[in-house]
């Protein structure tokens, strides 16, 4: 669906958008500090853990975008990114192998080493189009996740490792907001820059874009590599809060399955769609879970299908991006399609809001 | 056009290219000067659009050698041979679709190589402002902002033609850029042709099946058929050729 | 406990808490409890957490958990009259929310219980991995919680001084069935388990048993989570003609096992799977197949254990099945017996407060319906052994420990086309 | 030799039913450009619906295919009409959105309805046959015949027949189909309809070799979505030797390596995949659609 | 050439679609007698694909009427269209690539039962555009734009529908095949009568080879007459023939 939405290309956020955004920042800033406050039961260190992991998701969520919504390679395999850098982390900072690094260092060193995996596996994979792309990382993720529990000396087979626990919320919560607001800063920049344009050039015709300039493989590594360390940060700090960690808590099939999931929702290539859809999602399923009990995910499962049939554009696709701001925007369009047809002075000049009518490019290939 | 003293623009010698049984393009030899507009005629199916194929590098060369420059491209990559100052546009339209016509003229832009670094800025505003003035030209402004998948067939072919002129390459290949467009529009395209011919001195090779357009623009013209090169000379030469009438033009 | 799941991966694994505050718990007027038994009046009530899966890959195990706890808070608020700290009586509530099998989900309602539903104490989730996670939140606000589904051994390496296991660890479970297969003359054994934490813990607990009972250990094979087909390690298996086969990990691979066994005609002289056969699931589903295959079991209700509280082990099983309407399976059982536990030391400490309580629970040593109960400092039950069941004639019956035994081992199996 | 006999028989078996069970996903993807996440759960409603009819009314399991079948083929037809043929307009992406719903809701209803308990269906293809030192499963047998059975006619529909080729045309140019005349939301219902029909037959086929419960779906779209990959997209040649390549990679492996053979085989598997997919992208076989065509998700 | 008094074929009436919220198509109108060759003209974008599309039904119709042969086929399905008797030839590609010329053509023929019929007019088809013949058994997705395009048209002659619609039917042809194909559709319409709809930018020779033409503009039409009156108006002659 959201594919669309990024026509949205070059945002021009309004200014009420912007003080809105400020001041949601600025909330986020001092949420934690609401932990101290005597007597209320709203900012505990559960609600600042629910964030965590909302921001996580988001980070998570806006680098699968970056392959997957920008350039198109819709990789079914993304969560290797974050296992290994929660894997290089717990190996570092364990001392069961006589290393034991700080933190830090330890995060740093298992983004590093996510990163490189991208690159080794992308010169391969990235060659491959479309769903045979995407199959192919998620053999590589299920072949990672095998490889981990063979080699045991290392990585503790199905064991898994331990890591020092220590609990900080506040703490996490500052780094992986932290983490979120410079990835998705950093999407926005892309896709303002003509690498990102070049990439969703890719996305659009690979041959095209190779022949008209384009280095698409070093294009393609660079997103890869790129999403890699960033998912990397993600799971040595997922590895650090988690405590522990072994194959099956940190390979899971769902966890990709759930970024593709949000990033639709919110939007495919865009800069917001990943940040609305992976809030969207872990708010909806808050709220399902309060009122329905034993029914929750059937409901939430409806609830899915009813928003994928009913806005098919993504959240963002759907707000709009293009003028104006959402409200008007979409009053705007309710308004005109009741009084069509013949609406507006010049309508066949003006260009469409977006790009494709619900028969899609009538006259193309499939 | 006395061409015979400056270093060919392109060259190719006894270019072939095959799938599986059928030959395509059989030993054609060719060259392009600086400053030059080059017809390329042919029935369907002759192999025109293969041949720009194998100049582009989308396809491997079977046989023979390319030289562009003076440098040979026979192996090289495409975005290498589009580095060295080669555009082309295609005859089944390839633009991108969920880019806007602006963007796509953009990301158009070459980079001869420039690194990745660089590219990580915006489009500088001399970019920006040349993009404009094309989309201009093209008659596209009111779709500036538009997604090329909502352009019309002709739109689009006018779109495929701005993207090759964008990155001011030094040749263009031209695969049918005209079909399909208003015949007002057409006579604008030609005097741009023209003016970027001899103000900048920029080389064509252009494959075209409307006549007038072959013979009010190109010095040279080759015939292809079946793959073969069956004719070669200036437009009224060709035109005049029994073989190229019977194999193209029809009783 | 174990984490023999019944499901597998659910897909529905992120965060999403689901309530399901125990029913007929949630602040019973003290009226309706002194009105059933002329209790004492009601002095407050005790609050107690636990996250157990509704859903997910746990969701079988989780229902037995939850039915466990359940019970028990329906016995102290219904029959017992309350909890008894120093002749004051304490109505409990169990908060229990849904952890959905996913470790961040189960750590985050642990924290909520904790921060926002100021639980007093809690009860452990099902399984292994989520005990990891969890525990870790309780250490580190210092709550006890006590826990009867987390047998690996890696949850009690830590160094935390909040965790407390009522059941035997993992590297005991097959310790009794050895014994008594070693008695009868076996000599041999190959061992498959399936690749994670807790039958992990299980396979190399049997390597060690089979060393000190004398056995030779022909092969050992592990395979993935989910599989699909073992019949690659029974060829294997078969053609090392063991006396002993000894597997598992899930409900499912022990169907796996029974079938590929019997399709392929491998026929050791005795088959100990560690997670399936002491459930009656098994021998419902597999048959008459069933007959002869070993397990451990932490709890039958036909041992000979007993208590004051709910008298024996029959007695348990009785009352269990009259409440439920399906017999408790061991992980029901030691459920109750965990809750069992975090009350006797209360009442034993003889107040809310939480050092006292976690002191009390080190000093612990009494006798439940399901077994002995004295914990080590490291938190584990030191006490308690494990039990061996044979399916006979589709009847699961205790054979060994000795003392709780209820009928001889059959032995060897008998092939698999003269059943 | 009897030991590398016996694992390929084992292979072969295990590549049968690999065969039959992705190939309603592979059809389905190849198509219509939906990757169907709920492949698993339609397995596991013709497994569960095989197993009531044998727990109840104490039919030989491989006999409801007879009931499965056509309750399955309904059941398709129906989701596609009202559920996913209001999206196929839509890139192909969103059917993941939308079937990924499907699955949440069925595998939580069958919960809901029949606990999540494991079930396991009985069957009177039991036992083995020796030839030799090396047993042939008849159970297993009897699914590979009726899994090639189900292909083979699978094959010739879509071949052979007018509707078959017209369902192959509207996977090539969904615009060309429609000008042509194809009903393309009729092709596509029934297509999905039959697919699912054969899915549901795969839950049928695997009932008495496997647990049956609700949450045991995700592997089996896993598995279906590689083999998918290993096949060509839509191939049925393609879907029974890329079955039995993998069948007998995972069996060879599982057997000559010992200790972590079986862990071995699953990461050869995805390894093999990717050298494949590497070398030959358009799958062993090619397919419905091949690479060059193959849509950007 | 006259025109005709009879019903016409093709009667448009005030027609409003487009694509999403915004309709590119304003009222148009449009006639198509029994035996005509009528030419759409105009500039790119102007809304005429958009028009074809409307009445084939591939894009919904959202005010105004489409008759054919006597009876509404507004915003009928695709199907139900071509068994009405509409044939389209659409502007970009759409051919089976996968599937050979032959089964491309069998497709073509969908709707008919008849096998004997099905063959002996594709072997009518194989005549028009012998290239054809020669490829029958390669896949049509590895030839070239032109020879595609061969294919197209043969496909919508197959089923001799009484109109057939084509969007650009010389784009990309070499000029013996333009011609032939011109002249293929003049023999048609003199011979059998079949009515021809179609879209030119080698508007020139549109404009000869039809009776009348439309011009179409920012989704209106703006002129109409003759081929001949039409070539000779100065403004449309400036504005959409190319100046000369
Ligand atoms: N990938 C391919 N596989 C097999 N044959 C091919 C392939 N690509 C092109 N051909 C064949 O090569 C020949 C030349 O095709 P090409 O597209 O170059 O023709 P063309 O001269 O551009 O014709 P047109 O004027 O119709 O565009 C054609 O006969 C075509 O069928
Ligand atoms: N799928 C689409 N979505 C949105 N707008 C579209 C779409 N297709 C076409 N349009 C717009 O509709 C207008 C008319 O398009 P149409 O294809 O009908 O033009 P045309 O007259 O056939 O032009 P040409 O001669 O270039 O083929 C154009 O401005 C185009 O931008
Ligand atoms: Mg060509
Ligand atoms: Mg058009």
């Amino acid at each position: 669906m959201t594919v669309l939405a990024d026509v949205a290309a070059r945002p021009r956020g309004s200014t009420g958008r912007k003080i809105g955004l400020g001041l949601l920042l600025v909330f986020l800033v001092v949420l934690p500090l609401g932990t101290n406050i005597e007597g209320q039961t709203w900012v505990t260190n559960a609600r600042l853990f629910q964030f965590t992991q909302m921001f996580m998701l988001i980070t998570l969520a806006s680098n699968w975008n970056l392959t997957g919504g920008f350039t198109g390679y819709v990789d079914f395999g993304h969560a290797v990114f974050f296992g290994l850098g929660a894997y290089g982390t717990g190996i570092l900072m364990t001392q069961q192998h006589g290393i034991q690094w700080p933190f830090w260092a330890a995060v740093l060193g298992g983004a590093v080493v996510a990163a490189i995996f991208a690159v080794l596996v992308g010169f391969p994979t990235l060659r491959l189009k479309g769903p045979y792309f995407s199959i192919a990382m998620l053999g590589t993720f299920v072949a990672m996740r095998e490889i981990i529990r063979v080699t045991k000396p290392v990585t503790g087979g199905g064991v898994g490792l331990t890591l020092p626990p220590y609990l900080n919320r506040a703490l996490f919560y500052y780094l992986t907001f932290g983490l979120a607001v410079l990835v998705v800063s950093v999407m926005w920049w892309i896709r303002r820059s003509e690498f990102g344009s070049s990439l969703i050039a890719i996305r659009e015709d690979e041959v095209g874009a190779e022949m008209r300039g384009i280095d698409t493989t070093l294009h393609k590594i660079t997103a890869f590599a790129i999403a890699g360390f960033l998912s990397g940060i993600v799971g040595g700090m997922w590895a650090y809060q988690n405590t522990f960690i072994d194959p099956d808590v940190v390979f899971i099939e769902s966890r990709t399955v759930e970024l593709v999931m949000m990033t639709m929702l919110g939007g495919l290539g865009t800069v917001a769609g990943p940040v609305v859809g992976a809030a969207t999602i872990y708010w909806l399923r808050d709220v399902v879970w309060a009122a329905f009990f034993d029914w929750h995910l059937i409901v939430e499962g409806a609830l899915l299908i009813g928003i994928v049939l009913f806005v098919p554009t993504g959240i963002v696709g759907m707000l709009g991006d293009r003028s104006g701001t959402s409200l008007q925007r979409l009053w705007g369009r309710w308004l005109g399609s009741r009084d069509r047809p013949g609406a507006g002075p010049d309508p066949p000049r003006a260009a469409p809001p977006q790009p494709q009518g619900p028969q899609g490019d009538a006259g193309d290939e499939p | 056009m006395t061409a015979i003293a400056t270093e060919p623009l392109l060259e190719g010698r006894s270019v072939t290219k095959r799938f599986g049984g059928l030959i395509a393009v059989n030993d054609v030899d060719f060259v392009v000067y600086p400053r030059e507009i080059v017809g390329l005629i042919g029935p369907n199916g002759s192999g025109k659009t293969t041949l720009f194929d194998c100049l582009s590098r989308v396809q491997p060369i079977d046989g023979g050698r390319v030289f562009f420059k003076g440098v040979e491209i026979t192996r090289l990559k495409p975005h290498r041979v589009a580095h060295l100052g080669m555009a082309r546009t295609f005859q089944v339209i390839r633009v991108y679709r969920k880019l806007t016509v602006l963007e796509n003229l953009l990301v158009s832009r070459q980079w001869r190589g420039e690194s990745l670094w660089n590219q990580l800025r915006p489009s500088h505003p001399d970019t920006e402002g040349q993009a404009r003035r094309l989309i201009e030209f093209l008659t596209l402004e009111h779709l500036t902002d538009s997604p090329a998948g909502t352009l019309s067939g002709g739109q689009r072919r006018l779109l495929e033609l701005g993207m090759a002129l964008m990155p001011d390459p030094d040749l263009i290949l031209l695969d049918e850029a005209a079909s399909g467009v208003n015949p007002t529009l057409v006579e604008t395209i030609k005097d741009r042709i023209r003016a970027l011919n001899t103000e900048q001195g920029k080389a064509f090779l252009v494959v075209e099946h409307d006549m007038r357009f072959i013979a009010d623009m190109c010095s040279r013209v080759y015939v292809l058929n079946y793959g073969e090169k069956l004719a070669e000379g200036t437009p009224q030469e060709v035109m005049a050729n029994e073989a190229v009438i019977e194999a193209y033009f029809g009783a | 406990g174990d984490d023999s799941d019944a499901g597998t991966e659910g897909q529905e694994t992120t965060a999403a808490p689901a309530t399901t505050a125990a029913p007929a718990t949630t602040a019973a007027p003290a009226t309706t409890a002194a009105g059933t038994t002329a209790a004492p009046a009601i002095a407050g009530t005790i609050r107690i957490g636990a996250a157990v899966s509704e859903t997910g890959k746990y969701a079988r195990e989780g229902k037995d958990t939850r039915q466990g706890y359940n019970l028990w808070a329906d016995w102290v608020n219904e029959e017992y009259g309350g909890v008894n700290i120093g002749g004051d009586r304490y109505e409990v509530e169990i908060v229990m929310y849904d952890d959905e099998g996913d470790p961040d989900t189960a750590a985050n309602l642990v924290e909520k219980l904790i921060t926002e539903d100021q639980v007093d104490f809690l009860l452990g989730p099902y399984s292994s991995g989520l005990t990891m996670s969890t525990s870790a939140i309780a250490e580190k606000y210092g709550v006890v919680m006590v826990e009867g589904n987390g047998a690996s051994e890696t949850i009690f390496e830590r160094g935390f001084k909040n965790i407390f296991a009522v059941l035997t660890p993992a590297g005991n479970y097959t310790q009794s069935a050895l014994k008594l297969l070693s008695d009868q003359g076996a000599k041999t054994v190959v061992v498959a388990y399936e690749d994670t934490a807790f039958p992990t813990s299980v396979a190399n607990g049997a390597l060690k048993w089979a060393e000190e009972y004398g056995m030779e250990v022909l092969g050992v094979e592990t395979y993935p989570k989910d599989v699909a087909d073992v019949s690659a390690i029974m060829t294997k298996f078969r053609d090392m003609e063991p006396d002993v086969f000894v597997g598992g990990g899930h409900f499912n691979d022990a169907l796996l096992f029974v079938r590929a066994a019997k399709e392929l005609n491998f026929t050791p002289d005795a088959m100990v799977i560690t997670v399936g056969p002491s459930n009656p699931k098994f021998v419902e589903e597999v048959g008459t197949d069933a007959n002869y295959i070993l397990g451990p079991t932490q709890w039958e209700g036909t041992m000979s254990w007993e208590d004051n509280w709910f008298g024996t082990a029959e007695d348990y099983y009785n009352r269990y099945s009259d409440k439920w309407g399906e017999a408790p399976t061991y992980q029901a059982a030691e459920s109750t017996a965990t809750a069992l536990a975090l009350m006797a030391a209360i009442e034993q400490a003889g107040t809310l407060d939480m050092d006292a309580v976690r002191q009390a629970l080190f000093d612990l040593d009494i006798m439940t319906f399901y077994g002995p109960i004295n914990f080590d400092d490291t938190g584990k039950n030191a006490a308690k052994p494990m039990g061996a069941i044979q399916i006979q004639d589709g009847v699961i019956n205790v054979v060994a420990p000795v003392e709780a035994a209820v009928t001889d081992l059959q032995f060897p199996m008998a092939p698999w086309t003269a059943r | 030799m009897d030991q590398f006999l016996q694992a390929v028989i084992n292979g072969i078996m295990l590549g049968g039913f690999y065969a039959a069970m992705m190939l309603g996903f592979s059809v389905i993807w190849g198509v219509m450009g939906v990757i169907n996440l709920a492949h698993g759960e339609f397995i596991m409603v013709g497994a569960y619906a095989t197993w009531v009819l044998n727990k109840e009314f104490g039919w030989e399991p491989f006999y409801a295919l007879a009931v499965v079948l056509p309750l399955m083929f309904v059941v398709g037809y129906i989701i596609q009409l009202v559920l996913i043929n209001r999206i196929v307009d839509q890139p192909h992406l969103v059917s993941l959105l939308v079937t990924f719903g499907l699955a949440i809701i069925i595998a939580n209803a069958m919960k809901l309805a029949y606990s999540a308990d494991p079930r396991l269906t009985e069957t009177g293809f039991a036992g083995a046959w020796e030839l030799g030192n090396v047993t042939v499963p008849v159970t297993k047998t009897v699914i590979l015949g009726v899994a090639l059975v189900i292909m083979g006619s699978l094959w010739a529909f879509l071949h052979r027949t007018k509707t078959g080729k017209s369902i192959r045309a509207a996977a090539q140019n969904k615009q060309a189909a429609r000008i042509v005349g194809i009903d393309i939301k009729k092709i596509y219902a029934l297509t999905f309809g039959i697919c699912i029909a054969i899915t549901g037959a795969a839950g049928t086929l695997i009932s008495p070799t496997q647990a049956v419960f609700p949450f045991m779906g995700p592997p089996l779209t896993l598995r279906a979505f590689a083999i998918t990959a290993l096949a060509g997209l839509g191939s049925i040649p393609g879907a029974l030797m890329g079955g039995m390549v993998l069948g007998l990679v995972e069996s060879l492996i599982g057997i000559y390596v010992s200790g972590i053979g079986t862990n071995l085989a699953i990461v050869s598997a995805f390894v093999l995949l990717v050298v494949v997919l590497v070398t030959r992208p358009q799958g062993l076989f090619g397919g419905l659609r091949p690479m060059e065509e193959a849509q950007p998700l | 050439m006259t025109a005709s008094t009879a019903p016409a074929l093709l009667e448009v009436r005030d027609l409003y679609a487009g694509y999403l919220d915004f309709d590119i198509l304003r009222g148009v109108d449009l006639e198509v007698h029994p035996g005509e060759i009528v030419c759409v003209i105009g500039p790119n974008g102007a809304g005429k694909s958009t028009v074809f599309r409307a009445i084939y039904g591939l894009i919904k119709v959202r005010k105004g009427l489409v008759r054919f042969d006597g009876g509404e086929i507004t915003n009928f399905a695709p199907q139900d269209v071509l068994r009405s008797g509409i044939a389209i030839v659409p502007q970009l590609r759409s051919v089976f690539p996968q599937m050979t010329v032959l089964e491309n053509l069998e497709m073509g023929m969908f709707l008919e039962k008849d096998r004997a019929r099905i063959r002996e007019r594709i072997d009518v088809i194989f005549g028009l555009f012998p290239r054809l013949a020669e490829r029958a058994r390669q896949r049509i997705g590895t030839m070239s734009g032109g020879e595609q395009r061969m294919l197209e048209i043969g496909r919508a002659l197959l089923l001799e529908p009484k109109l057939i619609m084509m969007d650009e039917p010389s784009a990309g042809l070499a000029p013996s095949i333009t011609r032939m194909i011109f002249d293929h559709i003049e023999r048609l319409n003199a011979e059998i009568g079949l009515t021809i709809l179609m879209i030119e930018q080698n508007a020139r020779q549109g404009l000869e080879t039809s009776h009348r033409g439309y011009v179409l503009e920012l989704g209106q039409n703006t002129y109409t007459g003759t081929g001949q009156e039409l070539i000779d108006n100065p403004e449309v002659r400036r504005a959409f023939l190319g100046a000369r």
